[in-house]
């Protein structure tokens, strides 16, 4: 990349406004999450860990905050001094939300992390330097950093555990950040089909590994382009716009409300993961 | 009335009493000498250790991926700035008084940025990696982000030692031809021949060396202003509550000023001692020193309390919960010992008989520098310890002996790189002693003086 | 001493202007050929001899015929033993040359032959032989070994592959970053992905 | 799918593919290398093998005893994942974590790899020549009467080769034996609805009332359950249904209901008969001698006795009694006291007033191959073979599928009473606390390796046979799977029967072959049924439905007052099944020790929970160490308060505290079978596993506890993060 280069597409190398220039073409991968499903079994997290090769960092560097929970179940209580958590818990699974603006991106130094043409939020790990600038400034605090060498030194894979590794993506050594992908891996598989049959990825070709266990079917995931994608169904139906920070129907005083919103929208991050709220029957 | 510089001291002695300075050391300087290379061996071990093991032996985590490395960097680049506002602010201002005392304080700038520098390298994860920061063209094709704050820092900081060890180099030529035609045999004398390029007082280099001098000056004032205000948008341009604030700019140059001033104050205390400047580095001068520090005290209260105030009153209820949490929280101790050093305890300065106090004044310097450094560790910490997100806070997570062992040597590197200068080069101005006493004598003789015209 | 201040003026500005010269060559720096060190095999693998031109002796086979996986997967493979054994059976005259002798251990063992890799890119590079091959050979119908011969050199004149192309993530963006024909007949032109996931996941 | 067993097993080895492997210095070296790795090629190949592809093989999960149909994601050879196989119908393709974990099970470093031989304290590698001798010689040397074989739940061919040992010996005991099993409600079941494990049919109720089943958690058949549970919060009329928990220490089941109801312990069914009550009182029709049984179970004294509150009780009646049909579910909780016979008939006659048998309580299919159907364990099982180890009746023990000594407790005595069996075999994949007390080892199969066919006991449509294939080759040569040991036993007894096969597998394949018409495959040659019912994961069965028969007899139903307070110990225990430890023979897989407990977010560790006005009471705070006592024994654990427990009960989760079984079990936690007290359901004879009563004290220590969630607890501080609303403002049927 010469100087020429980087003067002349200046605009291509910076990180724009979601609504500005570039819209999505092809695919602008989203997900949504049903948060009156969810039960919180944990499954969807340990499939995380199965798919993308999460060091099990063990009690005393969980105990420090080093977890690698690229998915991760929070639990919030509601019942704001009553006796009981009579109308039981809030479970939420939080996961990198790729937002179309990410807070990230644009702090990172060397671009180790990136928006791609596909709407994911990009880690590349042997680009990072490791300053951590971008956990720093997310928000949702859902970078992890790889703080000792798992794979060699805290031997965390024990032969013949490394067998495990899915060799579709690196393992991590130590000093890179790292992040949910979305399952980049499987969507580059299923993208690289996809061409090499003239065509675009169709809904439910390909699952993430989170959405695809999970028993209750509380992910959803997919092609917010693709009209007939369900992700992007929901979306719409939940009158929830990517392109905007302030939804409208969250103003309006309706009888029925929908269900749809995106943690801390106000930050103007335009996440790509929406949820539906928590449903609690009041006749009981 | 305290003794300011005399106007009849002679040239030669001037130049005897500097020169001095650069003598064999005495027994007192070797041990200290030891005691910062010690310090820099615990500095240097720990920096093994994190970097053979990884970085989750400084014990920072997932949602305090910062720690003291940042802060220290923060306060090293903040006390560099001193120097510029010495040398380059007070020379184009003419301030005379300035003269004796700015040569050290320049150096206590380079050092302080090649501390700084060092602490963004041990802060990183893959410090092996550090080149990918830097524009050059590589066969990746690849260029670092020029949008990242950090960097901007790297720019910044590269620009700005580049050019302040310029600025103390050119402004030591006249003198290092000086200590070239004192001495005669040794390394010395090879080191102070290359070193001063060929000076030999002619008007023609004075006239030269004037305007190179007056250029970087003039160059180094925005440069300095800007370091810090890059340094500060680290954190303002990021969305964290308690960062995320448009005063930071100006309120990290003003604490840059202020921990720099302090720092002076305490080299001035210790050089004048050990150095036996009393004749140079006099009463008055402290004195201006001193009223300038409580200046850029207040200043930084008032800019501290425009922070607060527009965090309270804004509407963003997360920074407001933060700041709460700063001052009621686990960090509660530090942010207070914080306002007390850096707002409460400058108020003393404010009185004549502490102004020049030297015993109070060494102690007080150092513990505005405490507060200074507090300052900085209550901007990262607190705020990683209580964010936006609930779900991760933590407030227990406290450094580990391998970042405090780093933070602790990184004083004794600075130590030792402030002791080999005082001993390689003259730590006053020799010329521009000579300038300001002849100066002096000027305008006695010129009763009424005319400003200008000498 | 003058002299030398001005001697490193001097140094500053040639050492200033040359890297801007080298920062904005057009021609990247990484795209000409690096011929890579000579890699000793188990046995001496004549690709001149199967792949080569008739007219020098080769029997021009497709490179695609022995490297079959690498239109429909990530990697092209190295053949099974079965694949060499399945016409050297039935090839009397070379039956009782060393290397033919040698491979012929391997498959009597049921031992795989310990080949080494040539093209051995980083492990965190994740090279797609699939979306190349379907790209230029099937959408282009570009010549086989033309388009192996992108990143592979010329193999057929070779024995022993060697590395001839940098590799280098400049030369691979160099080559993304211009516009390829979408297929053999359209005007229409594309360039390769330019997103970081891409290749480094 | 598979053409021979040659070139499957050729695909099954491991093999490294130049790039395929996982790259473990990911981020080390940035240049290109030329000739330094080798790239190894297959000698031989099938067409579908293609490097950096992964091929999928049906199986069944070996995790719990649901028998999820599972899919492993192989690649070069290595299983890399489990997946959940989408054409069975128990799962439907999707997994649990407990499941997904399996593939750390195969994996697992402290894996047994051969058999061994006791000699003093130490194992001593033997080969299976000698270890088969070995254990035919034993037999042979005692009375049939003397043996004894110990195993969890059977099912399928193992079951049936495992008859045909027991058979060969001439007889000997054979006891079933789990350690968290719902015995008491499939005995109370039986009775009520004439099956064992009716079907629940979550989907179709519009108020579910579960007392204490924790059936998205851990309780029979989770993965399905959940996936029933999805459809009944959203179907497709949009009208979503209502659960409310009924338990004294929240379970994640609890967690999600709409309304959960801290009960005190052991009054379950004294609500059931309040609610039929209030239901009567209401208007529902309710037969005469019915009315007149609960017709003392007044709102006021219901409320007083369980403390639920009167307001809810009758909401809840209101509630069931407008919408229908609706499913009242027994569970752990309900069962787990001294009358948890009459707790769950009471549920069942609530369930039965309502008129939700046949309507959500369904009747299963019978399977029919008897001989192979499941066997399900009790804890009665094991109480009985203790008595007979104590009295020196068992001269040979074989101990399969079970970890009698880590799920025993202490005051049976079991590791005693072991020492008294001359000869123990233990199967087993790690070192575990039995696996160290035998006299000899034997090295199982992983599920990944292993050849068996399973019959769930929860089957979800129809009856079907499960099949578990090898998803790579073995790991260790010197691991042989339970077929394989009985086949190899059997040798020895009926060579001229068994002797015809080398191998398990041979014999399986012959056995489905040979039965193809009766597995759905009349229309198929042998082969093509094979081949399908592999790449199925399994095959259908004709089943024959069972009809639901049997009655609660309101007249007889006597349910107990509640609890006389204990001065010396106030607090009741409830021993926690988790769905990722259960009984703890999964605990030596390190996801499941890190993935956070759902309602505490604790890892590594064990706990007690308790409610914040229990902890007052006791001057506890978050953190304490304390130590739970009974009259049977006392554990230490961390402190972890919160209001999800009823203030007369603290919790501990099972599964933890082993002593023994590998790295990442051993010394994490403290085992809580060990204290329970020997109180026993008065019917069944079963474990009254809620029944210990406790006293809890201050061990003096405190310790920051090791968990996911911050300072901030479950607080969202404000922040709108996760958001509930009440489900009238909502339209779920234009969702999409």
């Amino acid at each position: 990349m010469s100087i020429t280069n980087l003067l002349t597409n200046w605009s291509d190398f910076r990180q724009q406004h979601p609504s500005a220039a570039h819209p999505h073409r092809e695919y602008k991968w989203a997900m949504s999450i049903d948060l009156d499903s969810c039960t919180g079994c944990n499954a969807c997290s340990v499939a995380c860990y199965a798919e993308n090769n999460l060091p099990v960092v063990g009690k005393e560097k969980f105990a420090h905050g080093h977890s690698h929970h690229w998915m991760r179940i929070e639990r919030y209580w509601d019942n704001d001094g009553r006796e009981f958590a009579d109308q039981g818990a809030q479970f939420l699974p939080m996961l990198c939300q790729h937002c179309e603006s990410a807070p990230c991106e644009t702090v990172c130094p060397v671009g180790a992390t990136n928006h791609t043409a596909d709407g994911l939020n990009s880690q590349v790990y042997n680009r990072c330097v490791g300053s951590r600038y971008c956990n720093a400034n997310c928000p949702y605090k859902v970078r992890y950093f790889n703080w000792y060498n798992y794979p060699t030194t805290e031997n965390v894979w024990p032969e013949p555990m490394n067998q495990q590794l899915n060799p579709d993506l690196s393992v991590r050594s130590k000093g890179v950040m790292e992040k949910c992908t979305f399952c980049v891996q499987r969507l580059r598989a299923s993208m690289n089909d996809a061409r090499t049959q003239g065509r675009l990825v169709i809904d439910g070709e390909v699952q993430t590994a989170c959405q695809q266990v999970c028993p209750t079917g509380a992910i959803t995931f997919g092609n917010l382009v693709d009209p007939s994608a369900k992700v992007g169904k929901q979306w719409k139906q939940q009158q929830v716009d990517l392109n905007i920070d302030k939804q409208p129907k969250d103003a309006e005083e309706k009888a029925a409300k929908l269900r749809g919103y995106r943690i801390l929208e106000e930050l103007r991050t335009y996440p790509s993961v929406m949820y539906l709220e928590q449903l609690r029957e009041s006749a009981v | 009335m305290e003794k300011d510089i005399r106007e009849d001291i002679a040239w030669a002695q001037i130049n005897k009493d500097v020169l001095k300075s650069l003598e064999s050391p005495r027994r007192l300087y070797w041990v200290i000498l030891l005691i910062a290379l010690a310090m820099i061996g615990v500095a240097v071990g720990s920096e093994i250790y994190q970097y053979t093991t990884g970085m989750g032996v400084s014990n920072k985590n997932n949602s305090h991926v910062w720690s003291l490395y940042i802060a220290t960097f923060i306060f090293w680049i903040g006390m560099s700035h001193s120097g510029t506002l010495l040398s380059a602010i007070l020379h184009l201002m003419h301030a005379d008084w300035r003269k004796p005392i700015y040569r050290f304080a320049e150096a206590m700038t380079t050092f302080s940025l090649m501390t700084a520098g060092l602490f963004v390298m041990v802060h990183l994860g893959r410090l092996w990696q550090v080149y990918y920061v830097m524009p050059y063209p590589n066969e990746r094709w690849v260029w670092p982000n020029f949008q990242s704050p950090l960097v901007w820092d790297m720019f910044a900081i590269a620009t700005y030692l580049s050019s302040s060890v310029l600025f103390l180099y050119v402004g030591m030529i006249p003198d290092l031809a000086i200590c070239r035609d004192n001495i005669h045999a040794g390394w010395r004398k090879k080191l102070y021949t290359i070193m001063s390029l060929g000076w030999e007082g002619t008007d023609r280099q004075w006239r030269n060396f004037r305007i190179t001098y007056l250029t970087i000056a003039c160059f180094l004032i925005p440069l300095a202003v800007s370091v810090h205000s890059i340094v500060a948008s680290d954190f303002a341009m990021s969305n964290m509550p308690g960062w995320h604030v448009t005063s930071f700019p100006p309120y990290f140059v003003a604490g840059a000023l202020y921990s720099g001033c302090a720092a002076i104050i305490t080299l001035f205390i210790i050089l004048r001692y050990v150095f036996r400047f009393e004749e140079y580095m006099t009463l008055p001068i402290m004195k201006k020193l001193v009223r300038l520090t409580f200046a850029i005290a207040m200043v930084w209260t008032y800019l501290n309390l425009i922070e607060f105030a527009s965090v309270w009153y804004g509407h963003d209820q997360t920074a407001k919960d933060q700041l709460i949490f700063k001052a009621t929280g686990p960090y509660a101790p530090y942010f207070w010992a914080m306002i007390f050093f850096g707002s409460i305890l400058p108020l003393m300065l404010a009185f004549k008989r502490f102004q020049t106090h030297l015993p109070i004044l060494f102690v007080v310097s150092i513990l505005l520098n405490v507060g200074m450094w507090l300052e900085r560790w209550m901007i990262i910490s607190p705020s990683f310890a209580h964010g936006h997100y609930p779900w991760t806070w933590d407030h227990d997570q406290w450094p580990s002996l391998v970042q405090w062992g780093i933070v602790f040597g990184s004083f004794g590197w600075f130590t030792l790189l402030f002791m080999v200068f005082c001993k390689v080069f003259p730590s006053v101005s020799m010329y521009e002693v000579k300038e300001m006493v002849y100066h002096r004598t000027l305008a006695l003789k010129h009763k009424p003086a005319v400003k200008g015209d000498y | 001493m003058n002299y030398f201040l001005r001697l490193s003026v001097l140094l500053v500005g040639l050492v200033v202007s040359a890297g801007s010269y080298a920062a904005n060559t057009v021609q990247p720096l990484t795209t000409a050929d690096d011929l890579g060190p000579k890699v000793e095999q188990p046995f001496e693998f004549p690709h001149n001899r199967h792949a080569g031109n008739a007219d020098k002796g080769g029997m021009e086979i497709n490179c695609m015929y022995c490297h079959t996986y690498a239109r429909r997967s990530m990697v092209a493979g190295i053949p099974p033993v079965q694949k060499c054994i399945g016409c050297h059976q039935s090839i009397e005259s070379v039956r009782e040359t060393p290397r033919i002798k040698k491979l012929f251990e391997y498959w009597e063992a049921k031992k795989a032959i310990p080949w080494k890799k040539v093209h051995d890119l980083p492990e965190f590079v994740r090279f797609n032989h699939e979306r190349h091959i379907q790209r230029f050979v099937f959408a282009q119908n570009k010549p086989v070994q033309e388009a192996c011969g992108y990143c592979h050199g010329d193999v057929k004149t070779m024995t022993v592959a060697r590395r001839q192309k940098p590799l280098s993530m400049g030369w691979c963006v160099s080559c993304h970053q211009k516009d390829h024909p979408v297929d053999a007949t359209s005007t229409k032109t594309t360039h390769g992905p330019n997103d970081c996931w891409q290749c480094h996941k | 799918m598979i053409e021979n067993s040659f070139n499957r097993r050729n695909f099954l080895k491991v093999l490294g593919w130049g790039g395929a492997t996982a790259a473990l210095s990911g981020c080390g070296n940035t240049s290109v290398e030329d000739g330094k790795e080798f790239v190894t090629s297959y000698v031989e190949t099938a067409d579908y093998i293609i490097p950096s592809i992964g091929t999928y093989f049906n199986s069944t999960c070996a995790q719990c005893d649901a028998g999820c149909g599972i899919m492993g994601r192989v690649r070069e050879g290595r299983v890399l994942k489990l997946e959940g196989n989408p054409k069975a119908s128990i799962n439907n393709g999707k997994m649990c974590g407990l499941g997904q974990a399996g593939v750390q099970a195969h994996y697992n470093p402290d894996r047994i790899r051969e058999p061994l031989l006791r000699n003093g304290d130490r194992g001593e590698a033997i080969t299976w020549e000698k270890a088969l001798g070995l254990i035919n010689e034993k037999v042979g040397g005692v009375n049939a009467e003397n043996i004894a074989f110990l195993t969890g739940v059977v099912s399928g061919h193992d079951k049936a080769l495992l008859k045909n040992y027991l058979d060969a010996l001439g007889s000997g005991h054979h006891y079933v034996y789990e350690a968290v099993a719902p015995s008491v409600i499939r005995a109370a079941n039986k009775k009520a609805y004439g099956v064992e494990m009716p079907r629940l049919r979550l989907d179709k109720a519009k108020v579910i009332v579960s007392f204490g089943a924790d059936f998205l958690g851990a309780w029979v058949s989770p993965v399905h359950f959940s996936q029933q549970y999805a459809r009944f919060r959203k179907p497709d009329s949009g009208e979503r249904g209502v659960l409310v928990q009924v338990e004294s220490k929240m379970t994640l089941t609890g967690a999600n209901a709409d309304r959960w109801l801290a009960i005190r312990p052991g009054t379950e069914g004294i609500l059931a008969l309040g609610l039929i009550n209030a239901l009567a009182a209401a208007g529902l029709s309710v037969p005469g001698d019915v009315a007149a049984a609960v017709g003392g179970y007044t709102s006021e004294r219901v409320s007083k006795d369980t403390g639920v509150s009167a307001e809810h009780i009758g909401k809840l009646a209101a509630l069931l009694k407008e919408r229908s049909p609706s499913l009242i579910i027994a569970g752990s909780a309900a069962e787990g006291y001294a009358h948890g016979s009459q707790n769950a008939a009471a549920i069942a006659l609530l369930n039965q007033i309502l008129g939700n048998v046949g309507q959500t309580v369904e009747a299963p299919s019978s399977t029919p191959f008897p001989q192979m159907a499941p066997t399900t364990g009790n804890r009665l099982a094991l109480q009985s073979l203790n008595d007979n180890m104590a009295q020196d009746k068992v001269k040979v023990l074989f101990s399969y599928g079970t970890n009698p000594v880590f799920t025993a407790p202490a005051t049976m005595k079991l590791k005693e009473n072991l020492k008294k069996v001359p000869f123990k075999v233990v199967f087993a994949h790690y070192m575990d606390e039995t696996a160290v007390e035998a006299d000899l080892v034997l090295p199982l199969n992983s599920a990944m390796e292993d050849w068996a066919t399973v019959i769930p006991e929860y089957v979800a449509e129809g009856a079907q046979l499960n099949i578990r294939q090898p998803l790579m080759e073995k790991l260790y040569p010197g691991t042989l799977g339970l077929g394989d040991i009985l086949l190899g036993l059997l040798k020895y007894r009926r060579p001229d029967e068994y002797n015809g096969f080398e191998d398990f597998y041979s014999y399986l394949r012959n056995a489905m072959v040979t039965n193809k018409d009766a597995l759905g495959g009349a229309s198929k040659d042998g082969d093509t049924f094979w081949e399908a019912a592999l790449s199925h994961g399994g095959v259908k069965m004709v089943g024959e439905p069972v009809n639901l028969s049997g009655n609660v007899s309101a007249t007889t139903l006597v349910v107990p007052a509640p609890f006389v307070e204990d001065a010396t110990y106030p607090l009741h225990l409830i021993p926690a099944v988790s769905a990722s430890m259960r009984d703890g023979r999964n605990a030596n897989e390190p996801w499941l020790q890190e993935s956070p407990d759902p309602l505490t977010t604790i890892v590594w560790d064990s706990w007690v929970e308790m409610h914040p006005k229990t902890a007052a009471k006791l001057g506890i705070v978050e953190g304490d160490i304390v130590e739970v006592a009974s009259k049977s024994g006392a554990m230490k654990a961390q402190a972890y308060v919160f209001t999800g427990i009823h203030p007369d009960v603290i919790s501990v989760p099972l599964g933890y505290g082993h002593d023994a079984m590998g790295r990442y079990a051993k010394g994490v936690g403290a085992n809580a079978f060990k204290i329970l007290d020997p109180v026993f359901d008065k019917e069944t004879g079963e474990l009254a596993m809620h029944e210990t009563r406790v006293k809890v004290t201050k061990a003096g220590k405190r310790v920051i506890i090791v968990k996911d969630e911050g300072p901030a607890g479950g607080n969202q501080m404000g922040r709108k993060i996760a958001v509930r609303l009440t489900s009238n403002k909502v339209n779920l049927s234009e969702e999409v």
